[in-house]
């Protein structure tokens, strides 16, 4: 053997000696850290930049709201606060007792930390934030752990919404803030500010973040919650932290998780890897439903998506089964309204689901039938004399002038592969039709640019991931208040109707009074169909089952605030 | 010094170029129809949190302020905070750029070394079987699609095997026991690099093989190998001593000359593998509109480029002797 | 008109001249062993390209981009039916890569036709002209000569919202025309101190015939050289492109393939759907590339050297 | 016995066409203290002969038949690693391209010191260092100029120091294949004459091979005439320029008597080069030759000796 051979070889046992050595450490103690994949480095531990799932799934366990939701039940449960608060409709003001609890660096909680956070995002115009806030009149602490909020008109989302918001430790951002009162540009200085260590108390806290590898969680041992029984679960951490270990993408996660690496994939596991992993016995799946809602948007601001009953057609011809099955492999449930289905307290079912149950001839006859009887007429007809369907050519609106090409606009195949082959799809079967369309993937950023920015587009086709429980978005979505520039109103929806009924759900504290008019709200919209609701994906999460158990399922997954309060480390 | 002239005026036209890549940079990014702010917030934002932010990063500024604000702070060092990271953009390239020029360093020398040492023998066999196989392995390397190389080796060697890990650049295990030191460290960031620098080495031996052979060959041609024949030097010595340091100028050329080449599948193999370095990073915030961030990324790439280039160039005079500027 | 007459027996021999030299250069490539694999490829490519009109014929569930199988809802192993396999949602992957030889040939071809007619032009206008024009020219040239192509057109993608297969041709050709301009630049600069073009200029030839009459002849056998290897170069770029997520959703390309078993999770899976794409856009390239080595050889004297010293 | 001795030697080159004759039955002798002028137009095959007797032809190129004995051993027949030790040694080369010669690398005194370094390995640097100092000194190069790089040397320095790379290790014959070809005339006066004194003065045998019969006739004792291959005349001095027996010969000396210094001229004589893949078997000259027959076309040739001294292949002469 020739010696440059063998050091090729010494080196390669020696390296492969030293792996299962490393593996384990911690002493005699056993030391139970749960390893979480994320597919993306967080972007930033301050809490006021985050907006990135990644950055939230790690300060969610830092940071903490007073309410939050109870995982089956989804009601309102109180979380740093002690009890669900109190409104008193004469003072239009909510008090809040907040529990015993502790800052990660040992010192209380107090009222005058939630007024501090209250009244920084009010004066800084923290964006996602402010807009919860803006209604606040005022904020007063009563006693070191009573506070009470005044509000300027009735607010339903007031409890589910805006007491959700993290709090954050006075001691530590006064500073912060006032540094950033002093800067040119007093908000860019606040979101901009690094923070290594934020002191939260949640769970957990950080450790150590090694940029582009991993981030290191430890038990917080002021969590307020250890030992308590809260929404029916004695609160642990029983772990001992979490190192969450950042993909870039998911095959090299799922390998991890194959191989022991990591414990569990905070991601929702694509369809491909789904029949592998549910083979292997060590590895558990949970697919939970999603608060989400991907749609097909027009611009009701022009021809020829202004009118409705060709909004109508086009959600005929769209077969939401097809995507279902095909684009998500069936790992999602279409969607008839525009509150998903898996908040079963606001869903309602519209009146009439488009094509519903229809073959794709049926449609394609369907959606000829409507359009004809509206005026539309087409240089070849979809539908032949003798009855049979045909590839439809030139359709012209009710004036007779040939419809223009449009454009569906999706985000890129690899921001969502699943949208931007929907997108096709649909082009396909509206050119089939006859309808002049192309789907466009585009840059997200370019997409919103021409969305909500310049307002020039025909169609397209968006998401919401994470939408609250609280339906106080349709109002957002819909109200002609909102269609302006860079508002949400991304159609350029005006309904009087719904305007009325939306500003009074706003405003609605009765929550079965509410619900009622949140139901008139989504029939009116599957009516007139500014939004095409397409499906609600469902959220699919693969665990090793041979470390930790516990998980609690819930709407959006088991990557929750409670599972890992609950977590155990299986017995050796 | 003739060198040094020739160097200085280089450096002044590298600064010019600079400067012309780094206007048409703003222009781009100043003209392109991407929304920041929406992609910052994320879709719950309201139209007064995205005017808010606009004013506050100084975007609703002319477009020439802008720009006379990104040259002065762009030569006072200052290119801005990312705007996803809401960290110094410098900050961001620091962290970023060592892993890169790891990665790309390492596979440039291993894949020039082994490129001219196969080369070299490849040209000295020319005809037979040797030469036959390594020019066709070359041809092979060289014109394969990095990207699938690269998943091609994931599925063997991270997921039939499992010899190698396939992400990122450490292991937290080794890097959380307080009991590693150095040595395992580096072994670990080793381990975590074969794959990707398997990728980018034989992706770029090829070529370098296929220029060493036919420089080579034309080197075996001139007379002063006829020369160094008639001297009754052994064919060793001819070989390594007269012929191979004359074929290896062209190679230097064209380690300087690929260098924008490299750095596209640096990017695409970064990509793959997970690789935290500046290649992906702006693979990463372009799509983001992360502007600062993706300029930054951008400039810093074309100068390390152009720099390159020159190195290379001085590197050449240093080896031909024929060459004075 | 005796001048006439040896006007016209010069263009005749010159044309012959032409000719034998075609001769001789298919000779010489005949015997090139690598030259003939790389032909042979690159036409079963062609007929993959030709073939790809076939299917969606058959039925349009061979569709390349909107046809599903009506009874496969997830990929599926080669069949008879689908002699590849079908993708995530049923769709043909053979069709598909006979949709991808399309793509690559439109994309590779086009974008290398307009770079090296951009680079000749420029390269004969900055050598021929020399001062000011061709400083500017090529300083021009050096700027763009150390963008990383790759990653400006991805720039440009993510910048300018998703970019078509025909911006991402111009692009790509817009980046790639240096290297091609300074070659014909250098070839230029010899040609213009030989004795013919000293006699057209004196024989009062305009500038623009003197370069399209006399100098574009004798350059444009190395941009044809050279437009082999920026064939390889845009079915690169536009593959890695596809790969990376900002490719053209409208077209089916192998890169846009090699995406598609990435993304959805079948990579470790299915074999039959990773492996055709890669060997095909590796293999489009070598071919491009042996023929252009051979092509090298043909147009390259220095190397015929070999066993003419006496 | 004489020093080298070139017996019956033929030569060929494997070409797409065939086997190329380059050289036919050539043969000659040179003794220590002699020199052999090899003349005749490109591609006659003179540069061809020199090849062969240090066995640097290229690749397709092979020896037919015949022998080459140098002190009697035959070189052909050598391994190659004896033949190694022979080149430089005992048989030294200036070559006809001197510009290219030199490694462009190196300094061009570590090119001379190399030599010595390999073929006597066990001399001391210092040593070395003081050979080569007097190996510049002897051929008139600054020693300033010694540890400079090739290109910095001009045509006619170049030429010298390969002068000088040749008599490193005194050898005992020398082969000069066109050495002052590129030179402008007084630098070719000068290393003519160079050459001349370093022959007499060390006794070596040499070849000096030229396209000028000027040139050999300045500086060789016995002259061969080369055409198409063959050795077609071959004689003393004297004897060849005095009375030149082969039309050719006449033909070379004719112009260079009209044009003198300007014999360049010779090799586009009227008339083209012989078909050497396929050669008739007769005289090759035939096609240029006013004296021709048609017999000579297929008759085979035989040298005819016009004295014992003197020699030449031409059927007609006799």
């Amino acid at each position: 053997m020739t010696s440059k051979l063998k050091k090729i070889l010494v080196l390669g046992v020696v390296t492969a000696g030293l792996f299962p050595a490393m593996t384990v450490f911690g002493g005699s103690n056993p030391v139970h850290y749960l390893k979480a994949g994320l597919s993306e480095e967080p972007k930033t531990l301050n809490i006021w930049l985050a907006s990135d799932r990644w950055s939230l799934s790690v300060l969610s366990q830092i940071y903490q709201g007073l309410i939050t939701r109870h995982p089956e039940t989804l009601e309102l449960t109180p979380w740093l606060a002690e009890d669900l608060p109190v409104y008193d409709p004469e003072t239009l003001s909510y008090t809040v007792t907040l529990r015993d609890a502790k800052w990660s660096d040992g010192s209380p909680l107090t009222a005058q930390d939630v007024a501090f956070t209250a009244n920084l995002i009010k004066e800084f115009k923290i964006p996602r934030h402010f807009d919860r806030w803006s209604f606040v009149k005022a904020i007063e602490v009563l006693d070191p752990k009573t506070v009470r909020f005044v509000l300027e008109t009735p607010m339903a989302i007031f409890l589910s919404r805006t007491l959700a918001t993290p709090i954050v430790s006075k001691k530590e951002w006064e500073p912060v803030a006032q540094n950033a009162r002093n800067a040119e540009k007093p908000l860019t200085a606040l979101i901009n500010h690094e923070i290594k260590t934020p002191v939260g108390n949640g769970p957990f806290s950080v450790k150590e973040w090694k940029e582009g590898a991993y981030l290191f969680m430890t038990r917080n041992p002021h969590f307020f919650g250890s030992g308590q029984k809260i929404g029916g679960r004695v609160m642990g951490p029983f772990i001992d932290g979490i190192i969450f270990k950042f993909f870039g993408t998911s095959d090299a996660a799922i390998l991890s998780l194959k191989k022991g690496d990591i414990d569990m994939f905070w991601w929702s596991v694509q369809a491909g890897y789904i029949e592998d992993l549910q083979k292997d016995p060590k590895i558990t799946l949970f697919k939970n439903e999603r608060s989400a809602m991907y749609y097909m948007g027009f611009n009701l601001r022009k021809p020829p998506f202004d009118d409705a009953v060709l909004r109508r057609a086009v959600a005929i011809l769209i077969d939401k089964g097809f995507i279902v099955t095909r684009i998500l492999q069936g790992d999602g449930a279409r969607m008839d309204s525009v509150v998903p289905a898996g908040n079963k307290f606001y869903y309602c079912p519209p009146d009439t689901v488009w094509g519903e149950g229809l073959s794709r001839q049926e449609r394609v006859k369907a959606a000829w039938w409507l359009l004809k009887e509206a005026g539309y007429s087409w240089k070849t007809p979809p539908v032949n004399d003798a009855g049979a369907v045909v590839k439809g050519r030139h359709i012209r609106l009710p004036d007779g002038t040939p419809m223009e090409g449009f454009t569906i606009l999706t985000p890129p195949a690899d921001y969502d592969p699943l949208r931007a082959m929907s997108g096709t799809i649909i082009q396909e079967w509206l050119r089939e039709f006859g309808m002049p369309a192309s789907a466009k993937p585009m840059a997200f950023g370019s997409l919103i640019d021409q969305v909500k920015v310049r307002r020039e587009f025909d169609a397209f086709i968006l998401a919401y991931g994470k939408l609250s429980l609280d339906p106080d978005w349709i109002r957002s979505f819909f109200h002609s208040r909102h269609d302006k520039v860079r508002g949400l109103n991304m159609s350029g929806y005006h309904n009087p109707e719904f305007d009325r009924i939306s500003d009074e759900s706003a405003t609605v504290m009765d929550e079965n009074q509410r619900r009622e008019r949140v139901c008139r709200m989504q029939k009116i919209l599957m009516r007139d169909l500014p939004y095409i609701p397409l499906y609600t994906p469902k959220m699919i999460e693969a665990v090793r089952n041979d470390r930790f158990s516990g998980w609690v399922n819930t709407l959006e997954g088991i990557g929750n605030p409670w599972s890992f309060c609950v977590l155990k480390p299986e017995a050796p | 010094m003739e060198l040094w002239r020739y160097a200085r005026q280089r450096l002044f036209q590298i600064g010019i170029i600079f400067f012309v890549i780094l206007t048409i940079l703003f222009i781009l990014f100043r003209i392109a129809p991407g929304d920041p702010v929406s992609r910052m917030i994320g879709p719950e934002m309201t139209t007064e949190d995205a005017a808010h932010l606009i004013s506050q990063l100084g975007l609703d500024r002319p477009l020439w302020v802008q720009y006379v604000y990104y040259v002065k702070n762009f030569f006072s060092g200052n290119f801005g905070h990312s705007f996803h990271y809401g960290r110094p953009v410098i900050e961001v390239i620091g962290d970023r750029l060592p892993n890169t020029m790891l990665l790309f360093t390492t596979s440039v020398m291993i894949s020039a070394l082994m490129g001219v040492f196969l080369g070299k023998i490849a040209a000295w066999r020319k005809g037979e079987k040797t030469d036959t196989v390594m020019t066709l392995l070359a041809l092979v390397t060289h014109t394969v699609f990095l990207p699938w190389m690269a998943l091609i080796l994931i599925w063997i060697f991270g997921y039939r095997l499992g010899w190698f890990p396939i992400n990122g650049m450490i292991s937290e295990e080794v890097w959380l026991n307080p009991t590693s030191g150095f040595f395992a460290k580096s072994v670990d960031v080793a381990h975590h690099m074969i794959l990707p620098l398997l990728t980018l080495s034989l992706i770029y031996f090829g070529s370098y093989l296929l220029i060493m052979r036919s420089a080579m060959l034309e080197t075996l041609k001139e007379d002063y190998i006829l020369t160094a024949r008639a001297k009754g030097l052994t064919e060793k010595v001819i070989r390594n001593k007269h012929a191979s340091p004359n074929a290896a100028l062209p190679v230097v050329t064209s380690v300087g000359l690929s260098l924008a080449f490299s750095i596209n599948g640096g990017a695409l193999t970064e990509t793959v593998f997970s690789w935290p370095g500046i290649g992906r990073e702006l693979v990463f915030s372009v799509s983001n509109n992360d502007y600062p961030l993706a300029q930054a990324a951008f400039l810093l790439i074309s100068a390390v480029v152009l720099v390159s280039n020159l190195v290379v160039d001085i590197l050449y005079a240093y080896l031909d002797p024929r060459i004075r500027y | 008109m005796p001048s006439r007459k040896k006007k016209i027996l010069e263009e005749r021999s010159r044309r012959w001249r032409r000719m034998e030299r075609w001769a001789q250069g298919w000779a010489i490539y005949k015997k090139n062993f690598l030259g003939r694999i790389g032909l042979v490829l690159l036409s079963i490519f062609v007929l993959m390209a030709l073939a790809s009109f076939i299917p969606p014929l058959v039925d349009p569930m061979y569709k390349p981009m909107s046809g599903v199988d009506p009874e496969i809802t997830a990929s599926t192993g080669p069949s008879f039916r689908h002699w590849l396999g079908t993708d995530f949602m049923g769709r043909d992957l053979f069709s598909q890569l006979l949709a991808g030889a399309r793509v690559a040939f439109t994309v590779g071809i086009a974008s290398a036709f307009v770079s090296i007619v951009l680079g000749t032009l420029i390269g004969m206008t900055a050598g021929y002209m020399g001062g000011w024009t061709d400083t500017l020219l090529m300083r021009t040239a050096d700027i763009i000569m150390v963008m990383p192509t790759l990653l400006v057109v991805l720039i440009l993608a993510a910048l300018f919202g998703q970019l078509n297969i025909w911006s991402i041709v111009l692009i790509i050709a817009l980046f790639r025309w240096p290297g091609v301009s300074r070659v014909i630049r250098a070839q230029t600069l010899t040609l213009k101190e030989r004795p013919f073009i000293d006699a057209a200029r004196v024989a009062g030839a305009s500038h623009l015939r003197i370069l399209f009459r006399h100098i574009m002849p004798n350059v444009l056998p190395l941009s044809f050289l050279y437009m082999t290897f920026r064939v390889t170069a845009a079915i690169n770029i536009e593959a890695a492109l596809a790969f990376l997520g900002f490719g053209d959703p409208g077209t089916v390309s192998w890169g846009m393939m090699l995406q598609w078993v990435w993304k959805t999770g079948y990579m470790f899976k299915a074999p039959y759907w990773l492996l055709p794409p890669g060997i095909c856009i590796s293999l489009i390239t070598l071919s491009f590339y042996l023929l252009g080595r051979a092509m090298d050889e043909v147009l390259d004297p220095r190397l015929r050297k070999e066993g003419e010293r006496y | 016995m004489a020093l080298l001795e070139v017996e019956d030697l033929s030569i060929g080159y494997q070409t797409d066409q065939g086997i190329l004759h380059a050289v036919e039955g050539v043969s000659f002798t040179v003794d220590r203290g002699r020199s052999l002028g090899l003349v005749g137009e490109s591609g006659c095959g003179k540069t061809t002969l020199g090849m062969a007797i240090l066995r640097l032809l290229p690749q397709n190129g092979m020896v037919l038949k015949g022998r080459i004995l140098f002190e009697g051993r035959n070189l052909l027949e050598l391994d190659a690693e004896a033949m190694r030790r022979i080149r430089w040694k005992e048989i030294a080369i200036i070559f006809q391209a001197a510009m290219n010669a030199l490694n462009p690398v190196h300094r061009v005194a570590d090119q001379v010191a190399e030599v010595i370094l390999t073929h006597e390995p066990e001399t001391p640097r210092e040593v070395v260092r003081v050979r080569v100092e007097a190996l510049f000194d002897q051929v008139g190069i600054p020693r300033s100029r010694m540890w400079d790089y090739p290109h910095h040397y001009s045509g006619g320095m170049k030429q010298r120091a390969i002068i000088a790379m040749a008599l490193a290790l005194n050898p005992k014959f020398m082969i000069a294949d066109e050495p002052t070809t590129a030179l402008d005339v007084i630098v070719q006066d000068q290393i003519l004459k160079e050459a001349k004194r370093i022959q007499e003065a060390f006794d070596i045998g040499m070849i000096y091979i030229s396209h000028d019969i000027a040139v050999v006739a300045e500086v060789c004792h016995d002259i061969g005439v080369l055409y198409g291959g063959h050795l077609v005349e071959y004689g003393d001095r004297e004897s060849v320029l005095d009375t030149p027996l082969h039309p050719y010969t006449r033909m070379l000396l004719a112009s260079f008597l009209t044009v003198k210094g300007k014999a360049a001229k010779v090799s586009q004589a009227p008339g083209d080069s012989p078909d050497l893949v396929h050669p008739e078997p007769g005289c090759r000259f035939y096609e240029r030759c006013r004296y021709a027959k048609a017999a000579c076309r297929l008759e085979p040739l035989r040298y005819v000796a016009a004295s014992p001294t003197h020699r030449v292949l031409c059927n007609r002469c006799a």
